[in-house]
């Protein structure tokens, strides 16, 4: 063509706009920042505070006298019962907490977006997956975690060792009971979507219903399956301390900050300060996921994107 | 019905519609048993010659979006024949089918809603291509532009996205989506519909040059009968999941035989304040019946300022009252059989004729 | 329809902008009109010319942010309704100046039934009781041509086809016996053979009742069936206003004449080829400084660029009484 | 005087679940169920048996127990009545043996009637309990809270099957203690009143006690120690800091009393290791790799340091010890050496054995094996803390150890299809603590037989579970097993205890842990004891004036 | 409506009976066993006969049979019994708690009460200020006191519950002694001082969970008043003339409730559930510690029968839930 050369200018697309929206958002921009910042905090910390969280002075007569200081210069978040710095757990907890928040929405969200766009768009197994859905919804998550951590637990702790292993575990257990509200959110859209034109269109095209699905389908699921994301992401941070807190979380020498929390709260009393930086951690990071959920959901939403 | 394609006798139909019937069940009870059914097409035949522009008109739930729909296959028919160039498309499997998509597209009404608002104008227009060939992307961008070209798009939108566009444009790009596998056969179900009036006219224009350049063959469907007026060849007017009458262009809009066909064109306000203070308008009284419960009879007795005892019993066929018009009404059969028919219904018809003239 | 009684509606200068993030829009541009009793004004224009906004400023129905009414008089009866506080508002909003909107299906509270609708304004300002109120929204019903009225008044809007929930639209507006009735496409969304019904009820109503109507639309057919006088809007601003026959037989501005032919006529010769408008709709960010058809127009010249042009009488009578434009091309097509 | 101090308000936080001690055999139920079942003697703050419904206890001095230690014959005091006033009769005695060996009837406390012949009751007041052979401590059945005496009568039905639907009987028995229950919400509260037919007319001096479960030990505690609701709370296991901060509240005090639960590391003398065949884990085919050297096993007792654990694990609700079997005086042995760490000894001793650093990453290794270790235990607060601290001082003496902690219900449970039961073992190390009933080690001692030993043959029910195998032992405890006279048992117990910590070190004791009460400081006639139920002397207890 | 309500109730029951043939399984695989608070001193031969007497020591099918059996049929009979006084079940071995041997069905009678009024006034005051924050939150959006709302409701949903709980109890009971530390069950309201006690043992665990609950429901109902305040009938109210409160109070709020009551039916099975973690914290001995404790002991009939229950109500107020909106809204009737 003699035209091919025509320059086709760059658009800011889709994305441009919703990030628009979404910087006019204080609230969710605020919780960015935060959330980035609690990251940062994570992820860099350990490399410049360079202690190890589980470092146990040997010397039981200096041990002593390292338990539970205050904060101070050298232990900014002071130390724990064994004399463990505060600051270099609260970084390593929150990798893995921040790990385990993300790994599981992820694992929640792929399943619940599988679930939902099948029983939305393939009408005959529709009614499976959402009995499915009801069983899930209806099982009693405790057992069910239980089961699952100890029907698996060997067989993947032998293949990636204890650690890898635990937190894998924990993230399919937490992400296996914890789809269906996105399933049901999804289904519903794709219901609605299903009887959009433009699926209409594809059909006439003869485009077959697998790419109907990538093409046309999903992208458009893509707002309600990423707030439902930001929520999972809370959620599974809050579900992991839960788990702490019934002592099925991880291994004791991992901390994570359900577990500083759970640990904190026994000595709420004496040492409230314990409590008060995983708890915030936790806090901060589940309000800030929210938030920015917030914001997304009407930075995604076109019809608030075009006011 | 008898052969359809009288007037255009030296061209053959490229699409021959026969006792096609489209029913939706309904389920109901507790255990969810079909107990009927939606008759939303109920027995509609007719041809579409090569090159013609046939119009759809009729009340909005008539059934006008159904039988474009089920002619593609869109839906699965209940029961009939659709032939597409030589085809039976309605009882083709899947992959003869599929083969056969490029023969025939569609364009939609809500040019909004017809397109994936999250694929970019060059990906709209491209999936056709994906899906039929397997040309390289210099190949199909080609394509893409020459497709631009010709529905009057600036090649530089193509990488915009349709909530960029405004409707005409956007309705432009669903059209050159159908254009892109060279279809010969469009069923365009009220394109202009959603569409300012100023832009109306733009869309309508642009489909004409098509079809004067590619030799597409149109069915038109719209509610806008001036519209239809100005693109078709031939009218079918559909009530209630039937067709009423059936004739060329200028004959339906001279001198509408149908009782329906009657009341519909007098319903259209003309723009022309002289005219429109002497018309008088045909009202009809009362809602259209469910199609999920027809009357008996004629599916418009309850409606028909002309109804007879017969109505309410027996159904009328679709005949040919006239070269080249079919109506199914038994006012007609009346004409055609006793040559007169009652003389009160005459008068009537005439008084209602004379004065929409 | 007595040509020089005092106006019920008298609309000056009205301005409405909205305040967005990509700036102001002026939506509506020192509109004026004014409705005598019993009149029926007609209002056209392609979609986005400020038709609504206009008509909703009148009795702040705007949603305020964004919207804000800047400048203009709005003169009901004699009072100023932009002065007015919130409570007086209301005061008005139903009993002087009834509304019914272009869509039927949402317009209609889905979970409430039709008679209760119906009566809310009846209690609210006639001061009637329940049984009072029932009983003339039965009336109104029986009025609107539903059939087995007072049966119907215990359905909900979804048990009617839309026709019918349109005509209960227009007994609500009714039901207080306003001094003027605006009707904002009030067929769009319906069938033609609907769309008929109902013109013929508003007809017979503006007969029976002898309010003064305002009746927006695309649709020129319906204008040319139906009102008085026509008023034509484009880019926020009215630019040209004349009874209907003469609009018809000799309209002026470009626009307008651009509009009657995009539309193919029913009867008359069948064109080859449509008429159409080139070009977008204006952007209406900031104050108008030049002719907002200039882009789309014709005739456009220099000083359509620099000048927005003024409301003229082209026959003599003062501006709103007659036939008046607002484009600096017409007069020089007429004398020369 | 009965009744005149009004109510008093016990907290366990492990609530009651049945008052008949012979359907489960929690503390908390045994304990609470002591308040209205008695047996025929019980122990005191000192471990001595004291008589209870019995006139007096019998010995072979006082002619009670036969010269040949086959049996044994207890006098019920005269007079007594059942709660309800029907008269309390050696039917009574015999019928509570029947109940808890009847078929089918689940009886937690059977190992208390092992090895009876059979009962004779030559009238109301005279039991005779004969034994298959001699039984050098005749005094199991009938003795202390686990193994009251039920009412014939209310019970008839309850035998063998149906013990289990016994529901009103179960929570509302008929007994002969100090109070009746008048209400029992399971798992929540029981209240009782005064039992109008206790033997001594002016006692309890309470008329009524609630017994409030649910929560846990740090609640417990508070609502002694701190907000005062509650008059004792039983077992308020809270770590030092807390237990100091509480105390100077000042509105009660902290109660101990040690007894034999101990604390300690048992050393899997077998191989754990995930690469042998299932079935072939942790059992006496495949010897530890590491273990198998006493000096290794020894190496680690001396790097702990004990102290350091119970100051912070504890504080005064343990004590270090070195001994499996720390109390009653007349069987502990004198064992203090490993109370001093001693880690530059430990890491001497690894090398003695050959164990060196050749690679420099820190961890010992011979012959290309890592000293590398996986040390498990139940869920639980102050054992995380014990395992941790353990694990650096084993870091220190370059040992490198991987942590485990398992949910107590799947620790303790028993269940052989589950990997992580502390019987199973498949670690290298485990910690729990464990005890005995009453005063009398020697089925305490006999878990350490070869043929205890847990395996896939017997289910994983053995109870040696450091699969320590010695024939010397064996043959000591078969001694103990025909020895009598408190002295001499006494010194082959602690000969016995020896063998097991200080030669062989296969257990590594750590605590002595004791009894640890709250008690608010209006309660008055409190004495605490380890031996039997806590709530022993309820009917002595006041108001503080 | 009739034939809808029938229907789903008909699909429910092979539901609820896979649901619980997979809650009977999962309860059984859970790994732990019902000896495991037994003291370590009662040796394995004993140990053995304690399983065999409880009957733990079948297979699993048989058991879950017999439960079945016992569930649907016998525990229905002994309910007849109880209200009409006859002898239907005749003895019938009923749902026994391994760990109490106490029928389950008496346990769950004694626990409800305290989550009843614990659990469902937190609900019921949660649902009370939830709605007028979320309405006046959505009529004034972004306003200061929207932001405010917004913060509120997020800080609920984030902040973990047993930490507040904890604080709570630290604060206003062992710090300040306003309130008790332990909630008594056998506390009966008869005059005004056993009136304030009860207040003020329900106090902080209440505040703990209305709070929690209110942040979701505020949620919920300020974007369902928001979607609302866009749509076309507000202007029509508006142009009737109508005043301020009545479009909102009226129109709006009418509309808006029926998601809101949906999500608050859903919710309502919680309230029979008790909130676990928060019965935990305040020592209230409801349904859900009962539950959780019975997990700890491996009391498997407890936990199957409970769990159950709660998988029948869930199912139950999806279904309420469903009808309440063909109620309140008349454009659904399912048929
Ligand atoms: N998928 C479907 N299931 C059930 N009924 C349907 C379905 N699609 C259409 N119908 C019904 O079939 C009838 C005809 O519908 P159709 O859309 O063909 O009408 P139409 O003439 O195109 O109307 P409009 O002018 O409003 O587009 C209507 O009553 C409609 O409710
Ligand atoms: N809420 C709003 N925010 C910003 N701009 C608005 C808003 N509502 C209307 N407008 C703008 O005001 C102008 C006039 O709109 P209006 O609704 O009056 O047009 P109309 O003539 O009624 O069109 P239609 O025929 O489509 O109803 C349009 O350009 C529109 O973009
Ligand atoms: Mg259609
Ligand atoms: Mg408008």
């Amino acid at each position: 063509m003699t035209e091919t050369a025509v320059q086709i200018e760059k658009v800011r697309g889709p994305w441009g706009d919703v990030w628009a929206q979404f910087r006019k958002h204080k609230g969710a921009m605020t919780a960015l920042f935060l959330l980035g910042g609690l990251a940062v905090f994570c992820l860099i910390g350990p490399l410049v505070w360079r202690i190890d969280p589980n470092f146990i002075e040997s010397d039981t007569v200096k041990m002593f006298k390292m338990r539970n200081q205050g904060p101070s210069l050298a232990h900014p978040l002071g130390t724990d019962q064994l004399g463990r710095d505060m600051l270099a757990r609260m970084m390593f907890g929150g990798r893995i907490s921040l790990a385990v928040g993300t790994v599981a929405m992820l694992v929640a969200i792929f399943i619940g977006t599988t679930v939902g766009v099948m029983a939305g768009f393939f009408r005959r197994i529709d009614g499976l997956l959402m009995r499915l859905t009801d069983l899930f919804l209806a099982l009693p998550l405790l057992p069910l975690l239980l089961v699952m951590i100890f029907l698996f637990r060997d067989t993947v702790a032998g293949i990636l060792g204890p650690r890898l292993g635990t937190f894998l575990l924990i993230v399919m257990a937490i992400g296996l009971t914890s789809w269906m509200q996105a399933a049901r959110v999804v289904r519903g859209e794709v219901l609605a979507l299903k009887e959009r034109e433009f699926v209409l269109a594809a059909r006439s095209i003869g485009t077959p219903s697998r790419r109907i699905i990538t093409r046309h389908i999903l992208p458009n699921v893509l707002s309600p399956v990423l707030v439902a994301a930001t929520l999972g992401i809370a959620a599974a941070i809050i579900t992991e301390s839960v788990l702490s807190f019934l002592g099925l979380g991880f291994p004791p020498d991992f901390p994570t900050w359900g577990r500083l929390l759970y640990d904190g709260i026994a000595e709420i009393r004496t040492y409230p300060e314990r409590v008060i930086w995983p708890g915030l951690a936790i806090s901060l990071t589940v309000l800030s996921v929210n938030y920015i959920g917030d914001g997304l959901r009407d930075a995604l939403d076109p019809r608030i994107r075009g006011r | 019905m008898a052969d359809g394609g009288s007037p255009g006798a030296l061209r053959k139909p490229l699409v021959s519609v026969r006792g096609l019937k489209m029913h939706f069940p309904i389920y109901a009870g507790i255990l969810r048993r079909k107990v009927g059914a939606v008759k939303a097409v109920d027995g509609v035949s007719f041809d579409i010659l090569e090159g013609e522009t046939l119009g759809l008109v009729g009340e909005s739930g008539c059934g006008k979006s159904t039988v474009g729909r089920a002619l593609l296959r869109l839906y699965e028919p209940t029961a009939g024949q659709v032939v597409i160039g030589g085809e039976d498309i309605a009882s083709l499997p899947p992959d003869a089918l599929r083969r056969k998509r490029p023969m025939m597209q569609m364009v939609f009404q809500d040019p909004q809603a017809s397109l994936n608002p999250r694929m970019t104008v060059a990906a709209i227009i491209g999936e056709p291509l994906d899906e039929h060939t397997d040309w390289d992307e210099d190949k199909k961008t080609a394509r893409v532009y020459e497709l631009m070209d010709q529905v009057g798009l600036n090649r530089r939108f193509a990488n915009r996205y349709p909530h960029e566009f405004s409707g005409g444009q956007r309705q432009r790009i669903g059209i050159a989506r159908a254009l892109a596998l060279n279809p010969r056969f469009i069923v365009c179900d009220e394109p202009i519909a959603a569409l300012d009036v100023s832009i109306q006219a733009q869309v309508v224009n642009l489909l004409e040059d098509l079809q004067d350049r590619l030799g597409l063959t149109y069915l038109f469907i719209s509610h806008d009968l001036s519209m239809v007026r100005h693109i078709a060849d031939r009218v079918a007017v559909m009530y209630l999941g039937q067709i009423a009458e059936l004739s060329p262009r200028e004959a339906l809009y001279a001198r509408p035989l149908h009782p329906y066909a009657r009341a519909l064109l007098s319903a259209v306000p003309e723009a022309d304040p002289t005219l429109e203070a002497t018309r008088q308008r045909i009202i009809l009284k009362g809602d259209v019946p469910s199609p999920a419960n027809p009357p008996k009879g004629c599916n418009f007795c309850t409606r028909c300022p002309q109804v007879m005892a017969v109505c309410r019993d027996v159904e009328p066929e679709l005949a040919e009252v006239e070269p080249g018009r079919f109506v199914a009404c038994h006012l007609m059969a009346m004409d055609t059989a006793g040559g007169h028919a009652s003389p009160g219904a005459e008068v009537r018809e005439h008084n209602q004729q004379g004065e929409v003239k | 329809m007595p040509d020089g009684a005092e106006p019920v509606l008298d609309v000056r200068g009205l301005k409405t902008v909205f305040k967005t993030r990509g700036g102001e829009i002026h939506a509506v541009n020192s509109v004026s009109f004014h409705l005598r009793p019993g009149e029926m004004l007609g209002v056209v224009g392609e979609s986005g010319s400020g038709k609504s906004v206009t008509m909703m400023s009148l009795i702040g129905l705007l949603p305020s942010p964004p919207a804000e009414v800047r400048g203009g008089e709005v003169l009901l009866g004699g009072r100023d309704l932009l002065k007015l506080a919130p409570r007086e508002l209301q005061a008005v909003r139903g009993a002087k100046v009834g509304f019914v909107f272009q869509d039927p299906m949402t317009s209609l509270n889905p979970v409430f039934s039709v008679g209760n609708q119906i009566m809310e304004p009846l209690i609210k300002h006639m001061g009637m009781t329940k049984r009072q109120a029932e009983d003339r929204a039965a009336e109104l019903l029986a009025l609107v041509g539903i059939p087995d009225a007072r049966k119907r008044l215990k359905s909900y809007p979804h048990q009617f086809s839309g026709g019918m929930r349109q005509r209960v639209m227009i007994a609500i507006a009714l039901a207080c016996d306003p001094d003027v009735l605006i009707a904002d496409e009030p067929t769009t969304a319906l069938d033609v053979t609907i769309q008929a019904q109902i013109i013929e009820l508003v007809k017979e109503l503006r007969q029976k009742l002898g309010m003064a109507i305002v009746w927006i639309t695309h649709d020129l057919g319906v204008i040319a069936g139906i009102a008085d006088r026509v008023m034509v809007m484009y880019g926020g601003q009215v630019v040209e206003q004349a009874p209907v026959r003469e609009l018809f037989a000799n309209p002026q501005h470009p626009y307008t004449r651009a509009l009657l032919k995009t539309v193919p006529s029913l009867t008359g010769e069948r064109a080859a080829r449509l008429e159409v408008i080139q070009g977008q709709p204006p952007i209406l960010s900031g104050a108008p400084v030049a002719c907002p058809f200039r882009a789309r127009c014709a005739h456009a010249h220099d000083r359509c660029e620099a000048e927005n042009p003024q409301r003229r009488a082209i026959d003599g009578l003062p501006v709103g009484q007659g036939h008046d434009v607002a484009c600096h091309w017409s007069p020089e097509v007429r004398h020369g | 005087e009965r009744g005149a101090d009004g109510e008093v308000k016990i907290f366990y936080y492990q609530a009651v679940s049945t008052l008949n001690a012979y359907l489960s055999s929690g503390t908390k139920d045994v304990e609470a169920g002591s308040l209205v079942l008695e047996p025929l003697a019980g122990f005191d703050q000192d471990g001595q048996l004291f008589p209870r419904l019995a006139q007096d206890i019998p010995t072979v001095e006082n002619g009670g127990v036969a010269a040949d230690l086959t049996s044994i014959t207890w006098k019920l005091k005269e007079g007594l009545v059942w709660s309800d006033g029907t008269p309390v009769t050696s039917a009574d005695v015999k019928f509570t043996y029947e109940y808890c060996t009847a078929p089918d009837g689940g009886c937690a406390q059977g190992a208390k009637y092992e090895g009876i012949a059979s009962i004779e009751t030559p009238d109301d007041l005279t039991v005779i309990v004969k034994f298959e052979g001699p039984k050098p401590y005749p005094y199991q059945p009938f003795t202390g809270g686990t193994a009251p005496i039920l009412q014939k009568a209310q019970f008839e039905a309850c035998l063998g099957a149906a013990a289990q639907s016994c529901v009103e009987q179960n929570s509302k028995p008929i007994g002969t203690g100090p109070f009746i229950v008048t209400d029992f919400k399971v798992n929540d509260v029981v209240t009782l009143e005064v039992n109008p037919n206790y033997r001594d007319a002016a006692k309890p001096a309470f008329g009524k006690v609630t017994i409030k479960g649910g929560g846990d030990a740090l609640a417990a505690a508070s609502a002694v120690m701190e907000t005062g609701e509650f008059d004792y709370a039983w077992n308020t296991q809270i770590n030092p800091d807390q237990q100091k901060q509480m105390e100077a509240g000042g509105k009660g005090t902290f109660v101990n009393a040690f007894g034999t639960l101990v604390e300690r590391i048992e050393i899997n003398m077998t191989d754990p290791s995930p690469a042998l065949p299932e079935g072939e884990r942790s059992t006496v085919k495949h010897p530890h790799p590491i273990f198998s050297d006493p000096n290794v096993r020894k190496a680690l007792s001396m790097a702990i340091d004990r102290q350091a654990l119970v100051d912070i694990g504890y504080g005064g609700a343990g004590r270090p010890t070195c001994n499996l079997v720390p109390a009653p005086a007349y069987q502990a042995s004198d064992n203090t050496g490993c109370l001093t760490q001693d880690v530059e000894g430990a890491k001497a001793l690894l090398a003695e054995a050959g164990w060196t650093d050749t690679d420099g990453d820190g961890i010992l290794d011979k012959d290309g094996k890592k000293f590398s270790i996986l040390y498990q235990t139940s869920v639980n607060a102050v054992r995380q803390d014990f395992q941790a601290l353990i694990k650096g001082w084993w870091n220190a003496i370059g040992i490198e150890v991987e942590l485990k902690s398992i949910d107590a219900s799947v620790f303790f449970g028993g269940d052989a299809a589950s990997p992580d039961t502390f019987q199973k073992f498949y670690a290298d190390v485990e910690m729990y603590a464990n005890n005995f009933d009453g005063t009398d080690a020697e089925p305490y001692m006999s878990q350490y037989l070869c043929d205890k030993i847990p395996g896939p043959e017997n289910q994983w029910q053995g109870e040696n579970i450091n699969r320590f195998c010695d024939p010397a032992y064996d043959a000591l405890v078969k001694e103990l097993s025909t020895t009598s006279g408190i002295e001499a048992r006494g010194e082959l117990v602690k000969k016995l205890n020896d063998m097991l910590t200080k030669d062989s070190n296969v257990v590594i004791p750590l605590v002595d842990r004791g009894r640890f009460s709250a008690k608010s400081n209006t309660l008055d006639g409190f004495v605490m004891n380890s031996w039997d139920t806590e709530l022993w002397n309820v009917q002595d207890w006041t108001r503080a004036k | 409506m009739l034939t809808f309500t029938l229907r789903r109730l008909l699909t429910a029951i092979p539901t609820l009976l896979l649901i619980s043939l997979v809650i009977f399984l999962l309860v059984d695989l859970a790994p732990g066993s019902p000896l495991s608070d037994v003291p370590l001193t009662v040796p394995p031969d004993v140990r053995q006969k304690m399983l065999e007497a409880m009957g733990a020591d079948q297979p699993v099918m048989v058991r879950y049979f017999l439960w079945l059996k016992q569930f649907f049929w016998i525990e229905p009979l002994y309910g007849i019994d109880a209200l009409l006084g006859t002898d239907f079940a005749q003895g019938a071995q009923r749902i026994i708690s391994w760990q109490s041997k106490v029928p389950v069905f008496q346990i769950i009678g004694e626990r409800l009460p305290q989550t009843l009024t614990v659990v469902g006034t937190a609900y019921l005051i949660g649902v009370l200020i939830a709605l007028p924050i979320g309405i006046y939150s959505a009529y004034r959006q972004y306003s200061w006191f929207d932001q405010a709302g917004t913060f509120f409701a997020m800080a609920g949903f984030s902040v973990p519950t047993f930490f507040t709980g904890n604080l709570l109890i630290l604060i206003f009971a062992v710090n300040l002694g306003w309130f008790p530390t332990i909630y008594d069950t056998n506390l009966e309201v008869v005059d005004w001082a056993s009136f304030t006690k009860m207040l003020a043992q329900m106090a902080l665990p209440v505040t703990v969970l209305a709070l929690f609950n209110a942040a979701e429901i505020s949620r919920y109902t300020r974007s369902s008043v928001l979607e609302n305040l866009g749509q076309d009938y507000v202007r029509t109210a508006r142009a009737k003339g109508m005043g301020e409160q009545k479009v909102v109070l009226k129109h709006v709020l009418r509309n808006s409730l029926i998601p809101v009551v949906t999500v608050v039916a859903l919710g309502l099975p919680t309230v029979f559930g008790g909130a676990i973690v928060t019965e935990q914290i305040f020592k209230i001995n409801g349904i859900g510690a009962a539950l959780i404790g019975a997990i700890n002991v491996s009391d498997l009939p407890t936990v199957q029968t409970v769990t159950f229950i709660f998988a029948v109500l869930i199912v139950m107020f999806n279904l309420i839930a469903d009808i309440l909106y063909g109620i309140l809204d008349p454009r659904i009737r399912y048929d």
